[in-house]
């Protein structure tokens, strides 16, 4: 089973030279700390800046400065600031190669629900709704099941939906598992879990075919 | 032509109960600290904002909700802010939520003099209904309008008498676009300059679009999420 | 009769303090030699410069930097570039206070053509139909007859329409118009010119209301 | 990550016969000069060019047209070209024109992946005719659809190696929207340097949005009306 490190280290291994990758808050932040090495990838911040950077050295805060979960951060050589409209439209635009966000639910249609629970605060989509409608690539990063132990991985969600069929990829810390309109594609499991674990903590479509290798992170 | 004004109370002084107005910022970065403090201060009440964020319990937007001076708050993302859960719950709030891109587009939108755009976002969820849709290439797109406020209040770094604006870092964000389409846009800087102080090529907001401009004084520009590394 | 110069020149006891005004090519372009004293009027150039100076001195022109008209220009102090599409936002959006373009013909509702003679060359309507469709307070600059001596103050536009509705008030080297819901109202008449003869050489719905006093200058 | 190419045949080289392209500038004011020659060297033929002008007779956009190029031409403004003018007459070439604000637009809603946008110029005039119109607020608007190209090239003053650019004066024009549009966009740049020689402040065109970039050679930045005042 992988903790939320070892989930964004897996990720990490489907980014390519030159991808432009925006990380959503969660796991999908800590993707960043595993980018392979002799690679290039540009982080996208959709508060307005290509090129983010590492958290700055203490003393070194600029309040002018920060990520879209508004925690201070730095630039590197070669970034680029920008207003939200360039922002978004890079995103619509589909400028932006990878998208790598949390969820509480996915369907094996591919839809998403991330950013409500009626009866509980709402707080709000953020740039959610306009990264899973544009995105020509996104993968969510989660934990299989909930905290009661429930799958998040279902047939249809139960909780109001970021976007709808959009999910490409899901790395929990089960498995890895692509959607196809056939429904989850098990494409690998996590280092000591079993297909039949994975299949017990799925309500969605799972559909496993031959050998499921053990995943690499 | 004088745009500039001596300080935030005399900027803001025909701002009325009612009034839609947009904040710049996103969190607590780049935001209309001066102006903000001075509406605390008017007791102007019943207003409108769209604003991407709503500040927190004690500062920016939340010093607004803390004296119940908003009526309605259009935004993207309003965690952080107890009061503002309160007063949403109670039914006290009025609250739009919209998708940060659809609300950037549409402050665009306003400063472009297109009546509404076309946007992806939202499709298929609850943004999207009531609203019109519609195919293009295969994929849908929902209709959003352009917003019309009273007024725009929006930070920057640099400006000059005339109105340019230069803004710094990631404190740019929904500032330049605000900027555009208010009726009334009062731009807020931490250092006012004469014309010709500011490279033409460096401005990324022309002063046309910024009706009055004044210094601001103690920012405090605070950090909501102060992370470092080792 | 006015000469093109004190045509431009009447025009620019339009300005107020604070105008963004855009100046077409031709007699438009004159105005901006008689902008009074003591007041601020900013040029916009619809190919992205705000506060347009005069020509640049021999030896200092720039090839990066001309007017919608392609002729080599300054900046002021307080000047501002930016893109084509913002430019054009900012007319669309209603910033530029006044436009004053040349036309081929005007019509007594405020229609006007000036972009295309069917038959002969068309050389395009550039930024015209734009600043048209979008300006709050337009002012054609043109003489009130053609090189045929043939009125150009019309019932109806002959030649293929710029924007329809639009113009508000013409200049021309025999009178001051303005054009209300019932047609051309005569305002002024120019030095040494009879009313009579501003009647012959219009041919659309003209008003002539008590004295016509004589423009200055 | 290698956006670099040595020079304009190289980074022109999959440039083929029928493809659409943008070209920036204004006039003879911001063309990507190099990758013109470039284009008229390889002797591409039925290229679609989206640009404001055409050039003039020797020079720009111009060149190909005098070695017959162009299949279509989709500008606002076309004068000063007298073989332009023999194509065009002759049939020999197709000409669409447009007003140079819905240039602008069509170009920045397809980098802003809106697929169309609302505006009022043209209305009442042939430029509506087929068009779908909307009245909003009590004024009549065109529905414009994106412009979608297989190649934009720009000129920039300054790039990086990222493909980050900075236009200099009125010689940005259309060149960050065409930048943002094009399928595979090609920037050339009289000054190429490294990441972090450009303030990330000051930057016009973000390099997501640049595929290909090189420094070009013996620009010769012609003036097209030289003016002069005593």
């Amino acid at each position: 089973m992988l903790d939320k490190n070892q989930i964004a280290q897996r990720i990490a291994r489907e980014l390519k030279d030159g991808y432009y990758v925006n990380l959503g808050i969660g796991i999908p932040t800590l993707v960043a700390n595993y980018i392979p090495d002799g690679i290039t990838v540009t982080l996208q911040s959709e508060n307005g800046l290509l090129g983010m950077g590492p958290f700055p050295l203490k003393g070194k805060e600029d309040a002018d400065l920060i990520n879209a979960g508004k925690q201070t951060i730095t630039t590197l050589p070669g970034s680029a600031f920008f207003d939200s409209a360039v922002s978004f439209g890079m995103i619509r635009a589909g400028k932006v190669d990878l998208t790598v966000l949390g969820a509480m639910e996915v369907s094996d249609a591919g839809d998403i629900a991330s950013w409500k629970i009626p009866g509980k605060l709402v707080k709000g989509m953020g740039g959610a709704m306009d990264l899973v409608a544009s995105a020509k690539n996104i993968i969510v990063a989660m934990m299989h099941t909930n905290s009661k132990g429930e799958s998040k991985l279902l047939s249809q969600c139960k909780l109001p939906l970021t976007g709808i069929k959009c999910v490409k990829k899901i790395v929990t810390n089960l498995a890895v598992i692509e959607i196809t309109e056939r429904g989850f594609v098990l494409l690998e499991k996590a280092p000591g879990v079993t297909v039949d674990e994975i299949r017990n903590a799925t309500v969605g479509k799972l559909i496993i075919e031959g050998d499921i290798p053990e995943m690499l992170i | 032509m004088n745009k500039v004004y001596n300080n935030a109370e005399e900027a803001i002084h025909d701002i009325t109960n009612g009034d839609i107005i947009m904040l710049g910022g996103f969190g607590l970065c780049g935001i209309p600290e001066n102006c903000i403090s001075a509406l605390e201060k008017k007791g102007v009440n019943e207003l409108t904002c769209i604003s991407n964020n709503a500040g927190v319990d004690d500062f920016g937007i939340g010093l607004l909700l803390k004296k119940k001076q908003l009526k309605k708050m259009i935004a993207s993302y309003v965690g952080e802010n107890e009061e503002f859960e309160r007063q949403l719950l109670s039914g006290e709030l009025e609250v739009e939520l919209i998708p940060q891109g659809t609300l950037a587009s549409r402050c665009m939108a306003s400063g472009y003099g297109m009546p509404a755009i076309f946007t992806p976002a939202g499709v298929g969820t609850e943004v999207a209904e009531g609203k019109e849709s519609r195919i293009f290439h295969g994929k849908e797109y929902l209709l959003e309008y352009a917003f019309e406020a009273d007024f725009a209040l929006v930070k920057a770094w640099k400006g000059d008498r005339f109105g340019n604006l230069i803004y710094r870092g990631t404190a740019r964000n929904f500032n330049p676009l605000m900027a555009m389409a208010g009726n009334i846009t009062i731009a807020e800087v931490e250092e006012l300059v004469e014309p010709g102080e500011l490279d033409p090529n460096e401005i990324h907001t022309p002063g046309i679009y910024v009706h009055r401009i004044f210094q601001g004084t103690n920012y405090e520009k605070r950090i909501e999420q102060r992370t470092v590394r080792n």
